[in-house]
């Protein structure tokens, strides 16, 4: 099978979206000609023509205000926000119509649109390219959110969210785009062709939107990750030699709740990781769930490992990041409580 | 630098307030047939003046004249005249039911019934409006049954919307009107999008947006000019100009700009004020845009100058901020009347005609209204159930909400 | 004492302000000559000039940047949301901004302003005159988020905020405006002026940010509720007749987490509530971290009472609104569990 | 309608991609002089034609010609070409340290220097910039120390803003330079604010927002224009259009437009073009505007028609989207070599003098850099510390954060 990094796994969905089905149109700032800042839309415009993935004036309110309409029209758009870190100006785009638009019309009209950003740090990107803001997302009845963590994973999520007749919010991990990124940030990082996730078949596939994935079994205890945390916790597992169960959410909503309980059902402990700030992330979702339905069985609280309260700083990216010795200590805190 | 005064913050405010004596002497009205109509594949630089001046067919007479007259048949004009009286009865009624109870909200269309009625007749089956929640004339004339319409006012069990959206916040694909958002602005740069569609799968059908003078203000907006310039959208973009934003003068929005159809200037967008209160004139430049747009000459900015006669909406009084006889001053009438006047003077109308028209179109409210209270109002009779307040958040419904459903006892 | 509505005391809050202080400002859609579609700034256009207290456009990302620019200059904006269904469009403004100036300045410029709103339904406004986004402000660091339940308190509370360095989210609570509305919505309303809370002094007080109150002393649960919910839970309190113990959070953020803890430390049981919808709705980040920090003394799961996850419905506004008798059920469950 | 064709999205697209001939053949340059200066007063309806054209002073002599020549001293001519001589130096050493990783992150402003050296020279003490990232030389040539920004653009030890933002994004109250946002267009509508204030307060200061030609679609350009015109808020709003945003070419951001310019005249706002690679030019229009706002006569808009000679960034490589030799063939030519080529016209500078300034701009680039390097640069020597990510989230750190930093262990 063939290898690919996660960008070009990203860009092969989108390829082949566009090759099944004419009404899948792309596009964003720098995504036409150039390709897009990550590369991740390089050659549709060359293959699929420039109306159907093209250059967008920097606004990013216009971007999925268009795509909307278009949507409404029948076409399926799958448009890149350069950064998570610039949605805010579709916000109420996002929140306000793609999310209530079924709901409002009572189905005459639908809105089937995916909105792309990479997301998270770990570039130096500072405060304004390293945002996690799933958060933000989740908590908006009628979207979908989706966070891939592998090339595999990414290419399936994408075709399936290209193909969801609601809106999906498609968050990609910038510091994965080309190797599975553990957090040990002084090590040299394996690429994409080296792990066994980076095999991705050339055509058509998707990954269930809605279900999660052990990504590695365990007993000890129950890991809930998503994105680039998934291989952070995998090294804290490593690293500490506690056996962890670690699940990769995949989509935050609508959450796998049955993976995650029946798993917290078994190991009675459970540690939640995400880099976005702790208050009000989505981590406080997943406690708030697993307590409710796992309360006899938890032998220990729960513990968030999160980014910190502040703003994503740059020099001190490293103490921000919620790498694998933080990780470590709450496992084995929580192995200990 | 001695010499520099202190500054001072420059807060427009409109020339008349409660208590003053309205005076309308400063709008600027020119002679009907005045504005010549350009050839529709005309250089947008070469037009730039017609977003300064006013489009106007009817003259004080009644009679339409100058290039942008004649495009109607005797027959289109009665109907225009009926559906605005249609209009404004439905409007009279709805308003007296949510005083009644029998709804919770309702927002008029008084003296601007030409905007929206008139529009409607220059577009296409298969053609979309993203409207605002006062272009209700496109639904009445385009034939969509008032009793949906009111279905939807009173949330009732046959609610097409089944009770989840506001009063008046209809919804058809069927009739190209694109569910309203309680949202302002939102929906122009969306018309944007859907006329980009028809043009990236060389479709023929085009899209109008909507939008009020105070929500130009609105970022939409300004995306909405954007991707319609760059991308030469097949789009009309309707700004109604009614003098008043809730309780906001249209100086707020306007600025130092002479007018919102200059806004289009800077993006080389061919703009257009026409006389709002004039169903011929609406009618002619709206078809004019409309056929721009179809011959993929792209988009057209429109600016209606009309007023907003009635309350802002159910939840309004008007008398506290502004003259009470302010809308008797309007300089540009009334659109029922010229309208009326207009056929009578060809000869097609008379005022008994007239009357028997007005108790014909109000029988024909009510009579929708009876069908309408059958399925139930707001507070009482058949409502939409809470199941339907479950469904339709996503196409299939997820685990979570088919919990909280459960949880609901439902 | 005089009795004030709670729109007396949030218009008497500034009021009391701009007399103070020549830099606070208020502006927002129609609250100038109008003095605002709930009359909150009614009066002080005449009382301090329209250079003080003016329309704006209708641009809520305009209100909010233009405050901003102003407070860098040195000014106190206060400024006006028409509803909270309508700060999307300033949310860029908000979160990227307003919330970061003082960080990434390094405290060379600040953002000293008050983005009121109010929130919340119970009036039939359907799905854009009703919602409660609270949670899309806690999850932004540099916020502060407030609540006030009762004129006293929010007349107090908006002064502090007014006051406060940092940027402050308010969000009141509409459907209490007039009275303790307790979701009995088939019984007349009380007005404030029978109301105890509704005593209001005349002049300058202030209600610290960051301090959660009780409400009612009880021990056989915590009820942690703010705005419009506190008197919801009392009204199940009483109509169950569970000796609960009903905290008034005020602030959201910065939370005051001691109060809580050693109100949960007591009861053993917690119940959490709030209009918003329950995904990734403030109740999460409540439930997290009473897990963490009471974990050892919890007898029964933390459980949500909430808005549905759907937007806010016209016709079925009792259905989805948490009133008493849900939050009654919760309580009796959580005290069986 | 049988007659009608498919319609057809438009895509605006360069006339030139890599391997194609650089062609500005169409850009329309008008003759240095030929643009008049109107009085600061005048009404803008009168000159709306300057939004089309283009005010330039230095002709291909090296003559200060027309109008708007003549309002800068003999020093102060010299004192702008330091300025931009150093803004390039400082670029070129920055740009090499990034490469040698002793920072994450680089933009230069090649090409671009008059727009913000020239600039700054117009604006007085207290007068306040909101910036984007290519603004530096407000800094320079405002005195603010370059180790300063070099601490900031290395996160080291002696970084006044601790490591927090990115290499750059500089703030400084004390010099006029409002916190640079990475996110697009924001700081626009602050200007305003910022404004606006200043008047409320019957100041005598006055504010400066800056764009990019890309990011003038951002929504936050519009507000900026709504609440400017509304208010006649003293400031002048700058774009600074160098042609590309990232790998988009302006025509993308401009559509259909003749000119960013003209966005201002829908609004009222009196809108000029100016040639942004003539450092006379530059300042004579920023005077020009500075002196209205400041006369209490409102916003004035500027676009600076430059060219962005450089990569967008150290992550960037603009041979993959534009022709190579694309900057040699941009007509308005090189701003530190025009204004050098007018000093020497007018006998105070010769190519010596200037391979001797040359020398000792660089020199003093050179100084500053060893001297911040002393204090770290990002990935060696003294840092900012994990206590100084944990302050200044607020005034005062609240419990959660403190508990958040206690767990840190710092
Ligand atoms: C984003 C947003 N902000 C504010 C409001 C509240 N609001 C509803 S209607 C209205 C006035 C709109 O005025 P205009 O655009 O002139 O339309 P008109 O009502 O006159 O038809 C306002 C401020 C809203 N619905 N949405
Ligand atoms: C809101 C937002 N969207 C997108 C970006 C990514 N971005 C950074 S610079 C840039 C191009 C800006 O071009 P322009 O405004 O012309 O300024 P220039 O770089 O040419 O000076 C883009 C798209 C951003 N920083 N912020
Ligand atoms: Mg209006
Ligand atoms: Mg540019």
């Amino acid at each position: 099978m063939p290898r690919m990094t996660m960008i070009e796994a990203i860009r092969s969905a989108m390829d082949v979206s566009m090759g099944r089905d004419d009404d899948v149109v792309v596009f964003g700032e720098d995504v036409g000609y150039f390709g897009g800042v990550f590369r991740c839309t390089a050659g549709l415009q060359q293959k699929y023509g420039k109306t159907r993935c093209f250059d967008a004036p920097i606004s990013e309110l216009g971007i999925v205000g268009a795509a909307i309409g278009m949507a409404a029209y029948g076409l399926k758009p799958c448009v890149e926000v350069q950064f998570a870190d610039y949605v805010y100006p579709a916000y109420d785009q996002i929140v306000s119509e793609a999310a209530r638009i079924r709901y409002r019309s009572n189905g005459g009209f639908t809105c089937p649109i995916v909105v792309r950003m990479p997301t998270g740090g770990g570039i130096f990107g500072g405060q304004t390219h390293s945002q996690s803001p799933e958060a933000l997302f989740t908590h908006v009845s009628g979207l979908k959110v989706v966070v891939p963590s592998n090339p595999h994973d990414a290419k399936g999520l994408l075709i399936a969210a290209i193909e969801d007749p609601d809106p999906v919010i498609f968050l990609e991990p910038k510091r994965l785009y080309n190797g599975p990124f553990d957090g040990h940030h002084d090590k040299p990082v394996t690429p994409w062709s080296k792990h066994p996730l980076g095999e991705v078949p050339d055509g058509h596939y998707t990954v269930p939107l809605g279900k999660a994935e052990l990504r590695r079994e365990g007993s000890a205890l129950t890991v809930l990750a998503y994105g680039t945390m998934t291989f952070v916790a995998e090294a804290a597992a490593a690293d500490t030699g506690i056996d962890a169960e670690i699940i990769d959410l995949k989509t935050l909503l609508p959450l796998d709740l049955d993976t995650i309980t029946a798993s917290v059902k078994k190991t009675g402990r459970c540690v939640v990781v995400h880099e976005a700030t702790l208050t009000s992330g989505f981590g406080a979702e997943l406690a708030a769930l697993v307590q409710k339905h796992c309360f006899y069985s938890l032998e220990a609280p729960i513990t968030r490992v999160t980014g910190w309260d502040t703003p994503y700083p740059h020099a001190q990216e490293w103490d921000y990041f919620p790498g694998p010795a933080r990780v470590g200590r709450a496992l084995r805190e929580t192995m200990e409580a | 630098m001695p010499d520099v005064q202190p500054l001072q913050l420059h807060v427009p405010e409109p020339e008349v307030r409660p208590g003053d004596q309205p005076d309308f002497s400063n709008v600027k009205i020119p002679q009907a047939g005045s504005v010549e109509r350009p050839p529709v594949d005309v250089d947008p630089k070469e037009i730039r003046d017609l977003a300064y001046s006013i489009i106007r067919v009817l003259n004080r007479k009644g009679e339409a004249v100058g290039s942008w007259a004649g495009s109607l048949s005797d027959e289109a004009l009665r109907d225009g005249l009926k559906d605005m009286m249609t209009l404004r009865a439905f409007d009279a009624r709805m308003q007296t039911a949510q005083r009644q109870g029998k709804t919770s909200f309702y927002m008029q269309h008084m003296g601007e019934e030409a905007v929206s009625c008139a529009f409607r007749k220059a577009m296409e089956p298969g053609d979309m409006n993203f409207p605002t929640y006062r272009q209700a004339g496109l639904l009445i004339a385009g034939g969509y049954p008032m009793v949906e319409m009111m279905n939807q006012i009173y949330s009732n069990e046959a609610d097409p919307l089944k009770g989840r959206q506001l009063p008046i916040m209809y919804s058809s694909k069927e009739h190209g009107f694109f569910s309203i958002s309680g949202n302002l602005g939102t929906q122009f740069i969306q018309a944007v999008g859907w006329a980009m569609a028809s043009a990236i799968k060389n479709d023929t059908k085009i899209a109008a947006g909507w939008i009020g003078d105070g929500s130009t203000a609105e970022s939409d907006f300004h995306a909405a000019l954007v991707f319609a310039s760059t991308y030469r959208a097949p789009v009309v973009l309707n700004i109604v100009n009614n003098q008043w934003a809730i309780s906001t003068f249209q100086g707020i929005a306007r600025g130092g700009s002479g007018t919102f159809a200059a806004r289009g200037l800077g993006f080389g967008i061919p703009s257009l004020r026409v006389d709002g209160n004039d169903y011929l004139a609406v009618h002619a430049v709206a078809k004019w845009a409309a056929e721009r747009a179809r011959r993929n000459l792209g988009p057209t900015l429109i600016e209606y100058v009309t007023y907003r006669v009635g309350a802002h909406s159910t939840s309004d009084d008007p008398s506290a901020y502004r003259a009470k006889t302010e809308s008797d001053a309007w300089p540009l009438g009334d659109p029922v009347i010229r309208l009326k006047n207009h056929l009578i003077v060809k000869g097609l109308w008379s005022d008994d005609r007239h009357k028997q028209a007005e108790a014909e179109v109000l029988d024909g409210v009510i009579q929708a209204q009876k069908e309408a209270e059958k399925h139930g109002t707001l507070h009482s009779g058949g409502k939409p159930s809470t199941r339907d307040m479950f469904e339709g958040v996503y196409e299939t419904m997820p685990p979570h909400l088919r919990r909280q459903r459960q949880e609901a006892g439902v």
